[in-house]
This record gives C-alpha cells, structure tokens and sequence, in this order.
C-alpha cells in the first residue's frame, strides 16, 4: 500500500511518499498513523497529533475511521488550505 | 459547460473570461496572494489527480444545483508573489442569482474540499497557513 | 477607487477587468441580453444624468459598507441584439465575503435604484419589460 | 418647471420633455400628474393610473407625495427595468 504525505506532514516526515505493509490488525486509516508514527522521529512529529490530520483513500477525502482494507493509495495531510 | 484547471502558469483574466461560457448572467470570483504580514512568496502545494477530482465533484454539484450552463474552476499551484491570481472561478446561469449564488458556493467549498495547502515566506522564514474557522462555517453554510 | 459608466458603445470584459481594481478579492457580475421569447433587440433608456448620479451613489454605499478597495458598475444603453453585455459590476476587497456580497448587492439594487428602461423587440412589435416583483425583494433584502 | 417622460409614459405623451407653470394649488408631483393628465388624450392615457408611475424630483427618486416648490426639474416614469 502505498502512504502519500503533505505540507508539514511531509516536511516533518521527510518524505512525500513510502510504501508499506501494515499488520492486519492496522484495519483503519487511523490505526494506520498510529502504526506510521514509531517508524522515526519524524514521524513521530508528523503523526502525533490526529486532530491535525486529514485522510483521502484512493484520492477520495474520507474520515480517519475508514478502513484501509483494498485501498492501493492513502494519502495524510493537515487540513487544507486552499481558494 | 464544465472547465477544471490545475496549473502552475499564471491565471490571465481575459483568456479565462473568453473561454467561460457567457448566458444571461456571468459571475466571477478571483483570489489573489496578499502581502498580509510582509508575505514574499505563497507556494501552493496540492495532490495531484485528487484535486482535480474534487474540483470537477464540486463543479458538478453547482451546476446541477444551480442549472448552470457553464462553470469554470482555474486554481494555480506553486510558487506565486503577491498581486498574483491563485484562483478563479466563474458560474454562468440564465438568471443572476443563481450565477452568484453558485460562485460563492464554489470558492466557499474548494477552500475546505480540494487538497491544496499554502505555505507563507516572510522573508527568510516560512509558515503553513492554519485553516480559518471562518471558512469552515463559511462552507457549512451550503447544505448539500 | 470608484469607477461608473453609462455608455452606449459595447462592453469589453478583459477592457473592464484590465482597470478593476485587484487586491485580494475580485468579484465580477455580467448581464447580458437573452432571446426569451424571441426578443431580437432590446433598447435600453435612461435619464441621463440622474442615471450616473444613482450608480455612484450606489457605488458609495457600497465602497463603505463593505470597506471595498474598488468599485465599478459599466451599464450600457441604447440598442443591443442578444447575447451583448448590458451590465458589468466588479468590486475587490482584501477578503473574499466582502467583495461577493458588495457585487450581489449593487446587481441586486442597481436594479431597482437606477432609471433605466428596458423595451424589447420581437419581430415587428416591441413591449416595456415589466419590473419583476423578485428584483423588489431582492433589493429589499439589502437593509441600508 | 421642466417635466420629463420617459419609457412607455414619453411614448404615450408623444414627448420627452415639455415646461410648465402649474397653479399654486399644484403642490405636489400627484398633483402635477392630475394637471397635465388633462393636457391631450396621450397625457391621459400616460398618466392616469399613478400606481404605475414612479418619479424623480431634480434628478433624485422621490415619492409622488414630494411637494414641487423650488423644483427645476420632475421626471415622470414608469418603474425602472435596469441592470
């Protein structure tokens, strides 16, 4: 599965992208930050805070309790920003 | 008519303008970056392939909300100085308010819908932009 | 900067856009001449004079109550054929709700504010267009 | 004192403008549009319903109840069709 990373997600992270191969108890998309955010520090920096993150699966905005199961892409970011 | 473009060329008002379908009433949004606290630059990161996906959902809601003959989107991405257009959105409909109406729906939801995220130079510093509450509320505002 | 036109030569959007004020927040709204019905010519008369003096005062209200940086209100008169522009409004402002609202507002009672009247043409016979009881009650939602 | 028409009120008149010297006891613009609905059959048909009409007093609307006194110039018209 691959794991996209934006704005200061990524900056923290030091990484726009990785792929990855969550146990099967990291079901959902928020198990699956908790699960990211021991990799490293930045991680940890990045990841901490959930109520500052936003999700998309497979490019489609979802909340953090969707399920990750069949998704190809999940992408996590703060909120947006944009107009 | 619907008209989706992410792009990191400057937005020029004429072109957008003679392409934007023009039936009975045409209006029009355009943002452009602010010089607020001794801003020097905005760089607009997004997700590609999302946006556009989000933008085009958006689209197609107003126009059938609204009965829109056409509805345009142009938002840039990165690096842009103050004065330069960041977005532009355009609504055309047979009657004014529905024009209006949907303009303000499109620039109030792609600033809470579509993955785009500023970040702020202030000279040799810089800052992500923190979402406004207002803006939140300013999109809730459109039941859907 | 305000800026009022009564004019009876046509309106060039990229012309008018190319002069509106821009900081921040552009709003734009265009009117243009529809063929219900089988109209083929609509004559626009106005009261010269008492026409500009009812724009900029509109324009004024406009400017303060919404602390706008620009205001511009281009209205066409004389004869038109379908399809050209009657009306152009462009406010800007530093944010966007300002410069949305401020153009809905002077559409909304430029409508009802200003002497101009409209005679249609269909085919060999013309009619007075009728003021819409909706143009009343959507000037009247603008308390001053 | 200058009256102008305009629209369907002009048509009907056959006039864009004529001047006038009302009577003392013609004192408002309701008033006036009695005195003149008398002048020719195009003036009575122009002005005889004032639901219709609308006015201008020296280039400013004002009610058909304004008092004339010191006037320049009234406009008589239908309601406007603008924007």
């Amino acid at each position: 599965m691959r794991v996209l990373y934006f704005a200061w997600v990524r900056e923290r992270i030091g990484s726009a992208e990785e792929e990855v191969d969550p146990p099967p108890e990291v079901d959902t998309i928020a198990a699956l930050i908790s699960w990211l955010a021991v990799r490293s520090a930045g991680h940890a920096a990045a990841l901490a805070d959930c109520d500052r993150l936003r999700a998309a699966r497979d490019e489609e905005f979802v909340p953090l309790q969707t399920a990750i199961a069949g998704a190809r892409e999940i992408a996590i970011f703060p909120p947006v920003t944009g107009g | 008519m619907i008209r989706v473009v992410v792009t990191s060329a400057p937005i020029v008002l004429a072109d957008e303008l003679a392409m934007a379908e023009q039936s009975g009433a045409l209006a029009t949004f355009t943002g452009m970056v602010r010089a607020d606290d001794g801003v020097t630059e905005l760089m607009l990161e997004h997700y590609p392939g999302a946006t556009e996906r989000a933008l085009e959902a958006l689209a197609r809601v107003a126009f059938q909300r609204w009965s829109l003959s056409g509805a345009t989107i142009v938002h840039r991405v990165g690096s842009m100085v103050p004065g330069d257009r960041i977005v532009f959105v355009a609504t055309s409909a047979a009657h004014r308010a529905a024009a209006l109406e949907a303009c303000a729906f499109l620039i109030d939801r792609l600033k809470t819908d579509a993955p785009f995220w500023k970040r702020e130079r202030l000279g040799d510093r810089h800052r992500w932009v923190e979402p406004r509450k207002s803006d939140d509320a300013s999109a809730a505002q459109w039941q859907l």
